[in-house]
């Protein structure tokens, strides 16, 4: 037997479980508010725009963002398999290719804010 | 030989129905679609943003649909059960010896559970002011 | 029938025949080792000890005095080289276990904690909580994967033993699984198959503790040796006869009458000891032959409380508290909660004595050679002996490894010393018999006996006429109704039919072990007209060093009940003495 | 105590008769007290004696007598009768062939067991005559927790990847090699690790949690699959990133 490298998908998965349960239920709230039409302050254009533009904002929305991806990525693959999806090379190519392009469409947006 | 072991098969796509125990776990793995979605829901924040104000505006607009409240609401639901299903079980996963003795796994979970109210806290805080 | 050439062969993977196998695989990596047994080896009682492994490691402590202990807990009885060859090995094994991993527990400067058990004058037992025997169990077990040598047949059930020209040369075994005789052919075999107390109906023992290997040798013609003396352990649960351990009592644990006394002092081991200060050898840590007795006067005085299990007394532990219950007696509480229902932190919990240990077994000289060249015997089917008339709680797990690797040193050398070659066709043709007969239990066609029924029978014999204490007439009627039941066993058919996991037919094979055993011991204790140890008759009192500082032994008769001969127990230094309880005192 | 007829609803299958297994029904008087176990005893020596089961201590400690009991994998000796209504069904353990009746073939995770290099690999020889190791008890309670593993396959029963996995190495394998790793004495741990860290070992554990949830010894191999997890994935970073670093 060989040793894995499922060490790489499950670190930011593990990473991006713990991100996403301290942070997304508020993020979710916030996005609610903004859905029911009382944008909060963080999602108005300006202020969205402004932490975006500073190189921290940038890092931090990347990070959040990265490892909420690959967490649901990595998770999803495991998810399909439990549901009986046996192709796990084609899962795996679909689901990490779903993360990586989110990532990259980041990448490019932050770039370009 | 006379054996003849009896194999039962497992069923691949149903198993998960047969013990409350499985669909709680079921239950807990799904989340991750809704944080994709919502990951994603995200990632077309930013991207509207990074294409000018009339592009967030249509945005926003769009965020204002019935289907996205319903989806938002019940993803705020499932976030929170992956908050919770997550930190019950870090003392699992990272327990904590202090001396002879594990710290309490109650202890360890009630911490994260602090930490995730404070966190809470300064995102809405941050979010609203 | 399938041939299994093997050099060495062990029947029984417990803690005897574990140490064996890998003393063997170390001595000769080369070595063709069968380790059969009739469960995996993690399932053997073994696992089930509770307390701990006897040894001398402290600086307090020292031989002479495990000596001394153990020589005067036999009453004597004890073969006195045996026993010293045991105590000097006896910490060297010990520390061996621990450099395999056993989780012994320790002291806060990591060294390993000793804490007391009965009869001894000193701290010396070794104990992982209150789990040893599951540690050393599992510790073995797991060392034995490392060996490639060792070839484990896990659940085949040996059956008969090959001997020609004089030698044994093998077993027949059934591979449970397909129902199908194996024949094990080998230079040498080692028996390490455990106790018989399933002859009795209450007992600490495991349903697999029949006495088989016992029965093996005894029918291959090599004499038991002392099975009179039964052990019973003064604290055991009422209802399942589940052990609590001696530690509890170690710890500090009191037993108390009906009216609330402690009783012990009425017997010679007192003056009552402060609560919550066991004093070592006195009161609640005598030994285990006095304790058992006790509580028969106990009962016989009208001072027990009566519970719906019977009569009991009770085990006070409350004083020792929450903390301390928890850290050292974690399965003890456990137990009581889960089997009686009651917490030992609130309530004192009723016990009674239960069947615990055979003191007797297969004799073996100091080599754990039996007399028919090429058998050797380790564990609790063997007898030394170093536990004489009555056992020290502790000594055993540590028998088991001094023993079984004196066993394994020994097969090699029997082998190595040149032997003739076996003969093929005179061994296959008692393999053959030996299928007959379990092919006889097939066909036979139903009769009146049921395995049950001769098996409450036997045990209830056994229970009326040889329990804690006997006398000539209960022995001589016990001993005719065992010989009855034998007889009638030959009539005994099997209902299950298939020959896939037929544990019809191991029952019925593990009732002729224990009948055979039964007999011995019942025979036995019949003709030792002395009180010893534990074996007390209320026709004769008194030990009798006189007559009878001497074995017995039982040799096998198919038909006839055993006959009974003397062996003159070997004495080096410690000449027959009075066993003192009574430390408090000085 | 109150005696109460059960009926024991028994899964049977007798190779060399059946080609599926079937139920079969006992009624049994049971004292309140009594475990699964004494029930199943009574049924062999009083009403049907071909009925096949493994048990030896009464006591949860061997580990022989694990199988389903209202679909739960539980120890015979340590499901007590007062928890149940009138009604018991037994089966085999799940996840596991049948050899007969309630005893399953259980090869697969002895090999399981082996594979994983479960004894002390000493990180410095000592001869016997030095003594012992020294161990604090902080050292010990590290891996003391999953020394108390009775080997009694719950867990596998429990675990849903073992059952659609075969290959998984499974909960109570790896908890052990974590054990041995765990212990103040060990040097063994990159010799375990080519098992236990292979895809089939500790990576096929989604964390249902479901193994120590009924394990009846509280060994919790789920968190010691997680902690694993953890140290692999330290370990992969430590030797891909940074082979520079020794372990
Ligand atoms: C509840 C309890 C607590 C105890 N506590 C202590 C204690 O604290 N300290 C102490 O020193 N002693 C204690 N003892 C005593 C001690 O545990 C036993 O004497 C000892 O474990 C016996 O070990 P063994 O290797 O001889 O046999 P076992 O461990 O009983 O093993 C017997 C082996 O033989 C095999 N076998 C049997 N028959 C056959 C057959 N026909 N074919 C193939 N294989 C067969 C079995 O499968 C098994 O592997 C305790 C005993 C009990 C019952
Ligand atoms: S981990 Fe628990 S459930 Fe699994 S085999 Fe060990 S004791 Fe049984
Ligand atoms: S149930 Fe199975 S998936 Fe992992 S946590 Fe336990 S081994
Ligand atoms: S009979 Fe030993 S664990 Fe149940």
């Amino acid at each position: 037997m060989a040793k894995s490298n499922k060490p790489i998908f499950w670190s930011l998965f593990a990473a991006g479980g713990t991100v996403t349960a301290f942070v997304t239920p508020a993020l979710v709230l916030l996005l609610l508010f903004a859905s029911l039409g009382l944008v909060p302050s963080l999602f108005t254009y300006e202020h969205l725009h402004d932490f975006a533009h500073h190189w921290l904002g940038k890092l931090i929305i990347f990070g959040v963002i990265l490892v909420s991806l690959w967490h649901a990525a990595h998770r999803l693959r495991v998810t399909l398999h439990d549901f009986g999806v046996r192709a796990d090379t084609v899962v795996a190519y679909a689901v990490y290719g779903i993360a990586g392009l989110g990532t990259l469409m980041t990448l490019v947006y932050l770039l370009r804010i | 030989m006379s054996c003849k072991p009896y194999i039962r098969e497992t069923s691949k796509t149903t198993w998960y129905l047969e013990h409350p125990r499985y669909k709680r776990y079921m239950a807990r793995e799904v989340t991750c679609i809704f944080i994709l979605i919502f990951t994603f829901e995200l990632v077309c924040a930013l991207g509207a943003v990074a294409n000018g104000p009339e592009a967030y505006a249509a945005f926003l607009a769009k965020l204002h649909s019935p289907l996205s409240i319903l989806f938002n609401l019940v993803a705020l639901v499932v976030t929170v059960y992956h908050s919770v299903t997550w930190f019950n079980v870090t003392p699992q996963a990272m327990p904590v010896q202090i001396g002879e003795e594990f710290v309490p796994g109650q202890y360890i979970v009630g911490a994260h559970y602090g930490v995730w109210a404070v966190v809470s806290l300064v995102v809405l805080i941050l979010g609203v002011w | 029938m399938e041939i299994i050439q093997t050099d060495i062969a062990i029947v029984g993977a417990g803690g005897a025949g574990l140490r064996a196998a890998i003393a063997l695989a170390e001595m000769d990596p080369k070595l063709r080792i069968a380790l059969v047994s009739k469960v995996y080896p993690m399932r053997s009682h073994t696992c089930a000890a509770e307390g701990g492994a006897a040894g001398v490691i402290k600086s307090d402590d020292s031989l002479d005095l495990h000596f001394n202990d153990t020589v005067g807990g036999g009453d004597w009885l004890s073969d006195q080289d045996a026993v010293e060859y045991f105590i000097n090995e006896a910490p060297k094994e010990l520390i061996q276990l621990e450099h395999w991993g056993c989780p012994w527990s320790r002291e806060p400067n990591g060294s390993v904690a000793v804490r007391p058990f009965g009869g001894m004058k000193i701290k010396r037992t070794w104990f992982a909580a209150d789990k040893s025997g599951f540690h050393i169990l599992h510790t073995l077990f797991q060392t034995s994967l490392k060996y490639p040598s060792i070839q484990r047949f896990d659940e085949f059930f040996a059956t008969d033993l090959l001997v020609d020209d004089g030698r044994c040369q093998g077993f027949t075994a059934l591979e449970i699984r397909t129902g199908q005789m194996k024949q094990f052919q080998a230079k040498a075999v080692i028996i390490a198959a455990g106790g018989a107390g399933r002859m009795f109906p209450f007992t600490t023992n495991g349903a697999i503790k029949t006495g088989d290997g016992m029965a093996l040798a005894y029918r291959a013609g090599a004499p038991l040796k002392d099975m009179e003396f039964v052990q019973y352990h003064p604290t055991g649960l009422p209802n399942n006869g589940i052990l609590l351990t001696e530690g509890c009592r170690g710890e500090g644990g009191i037993l108390l009458n009906k009216d609330g006394r402690r009783y012990l002092q009425d017997y010679g081991m007192g003056p009552e000891t402060p609560v919550g200060q066991p004093v070592l050898k006195t009161m609640e840590l005598g030994p285990r032959d006095r304790l058992s007795q006790s509580f028969w006067h106990e009962q016989q005085k009208g001072n027990t409380v009566s519970t719906r299990w019977g009569d009991c007394v009770l085990l006070d532990m409350r004083h020792l508290g929450e903390k301390k219950i928890n850290e050292r007696l974690p399965l003890v509480r456990d137990l009581c909660i889960s089997y009686l229902g009651m917490d030992p932190v609130k309530e004192p919990i009723p016990i009674r004595p239960v069947v615990h240990y055979m003191m007797g077994g297969i004799h073996t000289d100091i080599n754990a050679a039996t007399p028919l060249p090429g058998l050797f015997a380790a564990g609790e089917c063997a007898c030394v002996s170093i536990n004489g008339a009555n056992r020290l709680g502790s000594n055993s797990l540590t028998e088991l490894l001094v023993f079984g690797r004196k066993a394994a040193m020994s097969a090699l050398a029997y082998m190595q010393s040149g032997l003739s070659t076996a003969k093929d066709a005179a061994l296959a043709a008692q393999a053959k018999d030996s299928e007959s007969r379990i092919q006889a239990l097939f066909d036979q066609p139903a009769g009146q006996e049921t395995i049950n029924g001769l098996r409450q029978e036997m045990m209830h014999t056994m229970e009326q006429g040889a329990g804690i204490y006997r006398t000539g007439e209960g022995l001589a009627a016990t001993c005719d109704k065992i010989a009855e039941l034998r007889q009638r066993y030959v009539g005994i058919s099997i209902n299950d039919k298939s020959r896939v996991y037929n544990t019809d037919l191991m029952q019925a094979l593990e009732l002729g072990s224990l009948l055979d055993c039964a007999e011995a011991v019942a025979v036995g204790a019949r003709d030792r007209k002395e009180s010893r140890g534990a074996h007390q008759r209320l026709d004769f009192t008194a030990r009798d060093d006189q007559n009878l500082l001497k074995h017995s032994l039982a040799y096998y008769h198919p038909k006839e009940p055993p006959r009974i001969d003397y062996l003159d127990v070997v004495i080096t230094k410690s000449q027959p003495g009075v066993r003192d309880y009574s430390g408090a005192k000085k | 105590m109150s005696e109460r007829q059960i009926e024991l609803e028994v899964l049977r299958y007798d190779p060399e008769k059946d080609s599926a297994p079937r139920f079969q029904t006992y009624s049994v008087p049971c004292l309140n007290e009594w475990v699964v176990l004494d029930a199943l005893n009574y049924v062999k020596e009083n009403l049907d004696t071909t009925l096949s089961y493994r048990w030896s201590c009464h006591m949860a400690v061997c580990g022989s007598c694990g199988m389903m009991i209202n679909g739960e994998p539980k120890l015979a000796c340590k499901a007590f009768i007062h928890e149940y209504s009138d009604k018991i069904r037994v089966e085999p353990l799940a996840h596991f062939p049948i050899e007969r009746d309630l005893v399953t073939v259980i090869e697969d995770f002895i090999g399981k067991l082996s594979s994983v290099k479960p004894y002390l690999i000493p990180k410095d020889d000592k001869p016997i005559s030095a003594g012992e190791f020294k161990q604090t008890p902080a050292e010990l309670i590290k891996f003391k927790q999953y020394t108390l593993c009775i080997n009694c396959m719950l867990c596998y029963a429990a675990c849903p990847q073992y059952g659609l996995v075969p290959e998984f190495v499974g909960p109570a394998a790896i908890a052990l090699a974590h054990r041995y790793n765990q212990d103040s004495r060990d040097g063994g741990r990159d010799a375990r690790q080519e098992v236990v860290a292979s895809n089939e070992g500790v990576w096929e554990c989604s964390f249902v949690g479901a193994c120590s949830e009924v394990c009846p010894k509280h060994v919790d191999p789920a968190g010691a699959l997680q902690q694993v997890k953890v140290a692999s994935t330290i370990d992969w970073y430590k030797e891909h990133l940074m082979p520079w670093v020794k372990k």
